[in-house]
């Protein structure tokens, strides 16, 4: 885009205003996924337990119900408690937002739509996706109070167990693909379903689902909620507070729920690609068989629809998080430790030696033809 | 086993301490003198014909007269039943025993009674709560604090001639 | 680094941390109301656990001293406000015992269907909740929509929700309006799928069953030393139900009934869910078991109000009349234990003869389940608290009185 | 006139990595330290991409800010109770220790300023947003041994083409050293702890440290 | 007057902010009596080294041909970030150790040895 732009503008402007785009492009997801995401946690817990759900803010539906929230929060008066520590008080939710929202400056959206393309996309997501936990672990500390600070020390015990499988998952679709850039591994599941990387080899396909759970855990959703597990630590870290902050923590958690699902996306999913190579059919999509390119226009809707599809993906992932909270309890601590380390490590590790053998022993695959269409 | 006989055990047991047998009340009970509770509860507890081993509850009754027109019978006093019962045997009993209101007839001294705490782990809270709101020191209780009430309450409120304070931390009482 | 010799009286364990008091409560979200429980712990583990209780104090026997029976019904309701019917019904019987009332046939039979209607109302609460407790939402509306049923059915008959003062002394307010039997048997009939819902959600989870088997273990010799009752008695495996054990002023009210005492004897309860043994991981006097007795005590009572619906319908004359509101009482102390949602609600009253009671007592179930808490929590986690508390199903109306 | 970006950003950066690093020296609260201390080394991570080390960068991010000071703030939050969240520093210490940095500082930033004569470096930038190149793949060649950046040098000794020449024996030694350590640490860190629960004492709040208010 | 902004940056640059981040860690290590303070410091000396280690590798900061270390700075960089990871779980837990014998994390009191 800057290129585009400096045809005409000088190249600082240029980039500058490319940067500022990209930005204004990726926050205005973040916050709409994560203002989508309440209205749809409403809504879904409301069908989950048998009533409604919002339905009079904005329509029979409460479409405006999340804007309704946001006017409420902003609104609440600011407390900030004696005992805290201001400075840092103040600052935890911010450095939680950055780090959830800067995970999306690496995610590809479709084939080349990523804010800043990386080789090593893979590994900085997660790296600046662990950072979240930093955010909460300030908040709980600087509280100055004891459910606040129990429930940042369980957050530092059990997000910084989970990067561990977290991780250890990711690289196996990596070795796969031989590339830790995610736009690369995106467009090598291109064509039919049986493409994507879940599909590779039974080994892949159980590292999904152990992916799956390790995420849910190092965004703290139900069942493993225990940094902030309402019946226990009264709120965890978010015990003191409220409004503005509270939000922006609550926005924080709703963006990295729909980071690490779009991660997910991406790694085993066929990312932007569909079930069915239609963009291939309808000529959006360049096809390596034929060797045809289309024309930029029609590759931008091509990429246009890949992004509605990994955008549908992603949300998909959200709303199995949901349903997973609105109905399992609650796992206690040393069981969430046990699951990571007794379970989560050595089943991923074993997916690491499974994949890496059966890489071996099919060096082309059985059914998994790279890049095909 | 009926309560003649249970009564006639406990006063073959403990003779001049088992100071009335009532068996002709709803409730039939047997009053001992305070000094004797603990003892008789644990007679009452570890006797294998007897076996109480569940406490209901403790209650304690102020006898003063306050009203003109209701008038009591006998001394101003303090009785407190034990209502016990063996899931064993399936009997019920009723165990009485009187206090002075006050102790050593002193306004202000809490009559004293020896817990049975260590007899039936329930009393520790119903001998607190007995302690807070009527008033009755339990002698070898672990840790006789008010349960009911604050900590810093005055008065013991089932009293009858309790009078409710005006004030309590700056909140009006009456 | 100093590392002076090893104290024989020092063992090693992992990563030491200070000892931490932490109020749990009176605001907090799984205490039930304002109960507060002071923890000492050490990082996770729950060191000791202190219930602090007075929150809710209304003196409510010093103002029995001041009413008469009758008037001092609507405060019975304010004891345990989950299971109102029932606290209707221990004071009512209480004072019959001492009139020596006896209520006529039907009146009999109308208690029984509305105090068991409100035993799966407690129940109900105490499951819902309990599934909150352990961070599960959803048990909790399903069980509170099948309460707002039975609380519609009450509202038919006495036109209160949660405070009745419907089961008076010397029978009930009123009869059942036209028609409500059938309202009945249709909520039992919707009831049914119901109980298997919440078994789904919450008995058979493994996720359930892990949080609460093996967790607070409560030995039957401990409960009875405690005087636990009721379903926390039960849970620990001793058949030990008023219904059936209880003092015959009370017991006469389920003559012609057939129910099981729920409790897990030789190894198995006497009502047995087919497909669904009880968990390997579960421990007798557990968690767990004590929610699987009021599961199963639902059931019961379902079965008990059927009953209770035919025999009342084939009841001849009317549902009693109740005493006069100054009714003068005979001279004597009686005491009753009713069996209520909670445990064992014991009522005494201490009559001078003036139609105002000397001194009117009542024994909650939920304050000797309360005491304890102590006991369980020794050594558990912080998250295992809530749990333990969860299962006790206490109600601080009834603690505070 | 042009600005160019890599300048800005590397100012930017820089700045912040300065002033939060100053910020730890000068905080007294171990906390807020340790907060500076995390702006600093993601101000040092971004310096890292800035220069073209990727891989380093999000390592950086990964295990130093991620992981490392995840750790301190946990071990923060175990020892920093009360009194000893601020420990001073007496006067002349400050002094003493104000006059060693300030030599430091002049000796190390000599060495800086003239570090172009002795590297034989111009000043030359190359525009970032043109060049991608990968730094993951050398990298992870490296430490199996093959130097993919010197296999079209004109030295070509046997080492290499042994694959001895790369990192792999580091790479091992660090491996089996982390072992070590990460099973040192736990050792060391565990506590010990009277095996008897001690007696239960009345609760009702004696002692600041352990006011049971929130 | 010139422009900052206008002039790219060179190893120089990059050399003094190592700098001073290296005096910071050092005077953070003498100055601090809270040995995780210390370890703070220690922490900060690594990274001002790992910086010129990286920035005597960085292909951007060289002119003609090759950087002065190349690969090889970025795998020492490496390497520090590691060793340091394992020196700081090292320390903690020395600290841990220390504050559970001793009840406190100030350095000055860890005179054993001395008397």
């Amino acid at each position: 885009m800057a290129d585009f732009l400096a045809i005409w503008l000088p190249s600082w402007l240029a980039l500058t205003l490319a940067a500022l785009v990209h930005v204004t492009l990726i926050l205005t997801l973040a916050l709409t996924a994560a203002a989508a995401f309440t209205w749809a946690e409403r809504k879904v817990a409301g069908r989950i337990q048998d009533r409604l759900g919002p339905t009079r803010v904005g329509g029979r539906f409460g479409w405006l119900q999340a804007v309704a929230d946001g006017l409420k929060l902003v609104s609440k008066e600011d407390i900030i408690p004696r005992n805290a520590d201001p400075l840092l008080f103040r600052t935890a939710p911010y450095v939680s937002f950055c780090a959830s929202f800067c995970v999306y400056l690496a995610l590809p959206f479709a084939n080349g739509w990523v804010a800043q393309p990386l080789d090593i996309a893979v590994f900085f997501v997660l790296a600046v996706a662990g950072l979240e936990v930093l955010g909460v672990i300030l908040g709980g500390y600087a509280s100055g109070s004891k459910w606040s600070l129990f429930g940042a020390m369980r957050e530092a015990a059990q997000v910084v167990s989970y990067e561990v499988p977290l991780a250890l998952c990711a690289v196996i679709p990596v070795m796969v693909a031989g590339t830790m850039d995610l736009v690369a591994i995106g467009n090598m599941q291109a064509g039919w379903a049986w493409n994507w990387l879940i599909f590779h080899n039974p080994f892949l396909f159980i590292t999904f689902f152990i992916y799956f759970t390790c995420a849910v855990a190092s965004v703290n959703r139900a069942p493993f909620d225990l940094p902030e597990a309402e019946s226990e630590l009264v709120a965890g870290f978010l015990t003191e507070y409220s409004g503005f902050r509270w939000s922006v923590f609550f926005m924080a958690e709703y963006a990295s729920m729909f980071a690490v699902s779009m991660l997910a996306a991406i790694l085993f999913l066929g990312g932007w690609n569909g079930p069915l190579p239609i963009t291939v059919w309808l000529g959006l999509a360049p096809n390596p068989a034929t060797g045809y390119e289309p024309h930029a226009l029609l590759a931008y809707f091509g990429n246009f629809l890949g992004m509605v599809n990994i955008l549908i993906k992603a949300t998909l992932g959200v709303l199995l998080m949901m349903w997973a909270r609105w109905t399992l309890p609650r796992l206690r601590i040393d069981q969430v430790m046990t699951m990571c380390l007794k379970y989560c490590i050595p089943l991923a590790a074993v997916m690491f030696v499974g994949t890496m053998i059966y890489l071996y022993a099919f060096p082309v695959g059985l059914i998994f033809r790279s890049g095909g269409g | 086993m009926e309560f003649s006989e249970i009564a006639k055990l406990v006063a073959e047991r403990f003779g001049e301490r088992v100071v009335g047998v009532v068996a002709e009340a709803i409730d039939p009970w047997i009053e001992v003198l305070p000094e004797a509770v603990a003892e008789v509860a644990r007679f009452l507890r570890d006797e294998p014909r007897l076996r109480f081993d569940f406490l209901h509850c403790i209650t304690g009754v102020d006898y003063l007269q306050t009203d003109p027109k209701r008038k009591i019978e006998g001394q101003p006093r303090i009785e407190l039943i034990y209502h016990l019962e063996s899931m064993v045997h399936r009997h019920r009993l009723v165990l009485k025993t009187i206090l002075p209101r006050w102790k050593d007839g002193v306004e202000g001294q809490l009559p004293e009674v020896p817990s049975v705490c260590s007899v039936w782990s329930t009393a520790n809270w119903h001998e607190r709560e007995v302690y807070d709101l009527m008033g009755v020191r339990f002698l070898g209780h672990p840790r006789l604090e008010r349960i009911l009430c604050p900590e810093d309450w005055e008065g013991h409120p089932l009293r009858k001639d309790y009078v409710m304070p005006l004030e309590y931390q700056g909140i009006r009482g009456r | 680094m100093a590392v002076e010799g090893v104290d024989p009286e020092v063992a090693e364990c992992d990563v030491r941390t200070d000892e931490i008091l932490i109020n749990m409560g009176p605001q907090h979200p799984s205490t039930h109301g304002v109960l507060r429980v002071v923890l000492r712990t050490d990082g996770e583990v729950v060191l000791e656990a202190t219930p602090h209780i007075g929150y809710l104090h209304r003196c409510a026997e010093k103002i029995g001293e001041n009413v008469s029976p009758r008037q001092w019904i609507p405060y019975t309701d304010r004891m345990d406000y989950l299971a109102g019917m029932n606290m209707n019904l221990g004071w009512s019987l209480c004072v019959e015992k001492l009139l020596k009332l006896e209520v006529p046939e039907k009146a009999r039979h109308l208690r029984v269907i509305i105090v068991e209607l409100n035993r799966i109302a407690s129940h109900l609460v105490a499951a819902g909740t309990y599934g909150l407790d352990l961070g599960s939402f959803t048990p909790f509306m399903y069980a509170f929509r099948e309460r707002e049923k039975i609380y519609d059915l009450f509202e038919l008959v006495c036109g209160a929700r949660l405070t009745y003062s419907y089961i008076t002394i010397g029978g009930a307010m009123a009869d059942f309006p036209s028609g409500w039997l059938e309202k009945c048997e249709k909520f039992l009939n919707e009831f049914e799928p119901v109980v298997d819902e919440l078994h789904a959600l919450l008995t058979d989870n493994t996720i359930f069953i892990r949080r609460t088997a093996g967790i607070g273990v409560l030995p039957a010799e401990v409960a009875i030393d405690y005087g636990c009752t009721g379903p926390v008695l039960r849970g620990s495996g001793v058949a030990w139900d008023l219904r059936r054990d209880g003092d015959p002023w009370y017991t006469r009210m389920y003559e012609g009934y057939e129910f099981h005492v729920i409790a897990q004897t030789n190894g198995r309860y006497p009502v047995e869910r087919p497909g669904h043994p009880v968990p390997k991981a579960a421990v007798l006097g557990d968690c767990w078991h004590r929610y699987y007795v009021r599961m199963l005590e639902c059931v019961e009572s379902m079965r008990l109000i059927r009953q209770g619906m035919e025999k009342y319908s084939r009841a001849k004359g009317g549902i009693g009349e109740p005493i006069k509101l100054m009714q003068k009482l005979p001279k004597g102390e009686v005491y009753l234990e009713t069996e209520a949602p909670k445990g064992q609600m014991g009522f005494m009253i201490v009559s001078d003869g003036a139609a105002i009671p000397w001194r009117a007592r009542a024994r909650s179930s939920s304050f000797c389940n309360l005491s304890v808490l102590s006991e369980l929590c020794r050594g558990c986690l912080i998250a295992d608290v809530p749990a333990i508390l969860g299962s006790l199903d206490i109600v601080l109306g009834e603690i505070d009185r | 006139m042009g600005i160019v970006f890599h300048t800005v950003l590397f100012y930017l950066l820089a700045i912040l990595a300065c002033g939060f690093a100053v910020a730890v020296v000068l905080s007294n609260n171990i906390v807020r330290m340790a907060f500076y201390l995390v702006a600093c080394l993601g101000a040092v991570a971004g310096l890292f991409f800035l220069a073209g080390a990727d891989f380093v960068g999000a390592l950086q991010l990964m295990i130093y800010v991620g992981g490392t000071l995840v750790l301190l703030i946990f071990g923060v939050m175990l020892t920093a109770r009360g009194p000893l969240a601020n420990i001073q520093t007496s006067r002349a210490q400050w002094a003493m220790v104000g006059l060693i940095g300030a030599s430091l500082l002049a000796v190390l930033l000599y060495a800086a300023t003239t570090a172009g004569k002795w590297t034989h470096s111009g000043q030359i930038v190359a525009d970032r947003s043109h060049v991608s190149k990968p730094t993951a793949t050398p990298i992870g060649l490296a430490l199996l041994g093959v130097r993919a950046d010197r296999l079209n040098a004109e030295r070509t000794d046997a080492a290499l083409g042994k694959g001895m020449a790369g990192y792999l024996l580091p790479f091992e030694i660090v491996s089996v050293h982390l072992v070590v350590v990460l099973i040192g640490a736990a050792y060391l860190a565990r506590a010990r702890r009277r095996a008897t629960t001690p007696p239960m004492a009345a609760t009702s709040g004696d002692s600041n440290n352990l006011d049971p208010g929130d | 007057m010139i422009n900052p902004v206008a002039e790219p940056v060179s190893l120089m640059h990059y050399l003094v902010v190592g700098a001073i981040l290296f005096v910071c860690g050092v005077v953070c290590m003498t100055a601090k009596r809270n040995a995780i303070g210390v370890l703070m410091g220690i922490e900060l000396v690594l990274n001002g080294a790992n910086l010129n280690f990286v920035a005597f590798g960085s292909p951007y900061l060289q002119s003609g041909g090759a950087p002065s270390l190349g690969l090889d700075g970025h795998l020492m960089a490496l390497f520090v970030i590691v060793l340091a990871a394992a020196e700081a779980a090292m320390a903690l837990a020395i600290a841990l150790s220390f504050y559970n014998a001793h009840a406190t994390v100030d350095v000055d009191q860890a005179n054993e040895l001395k008397r």
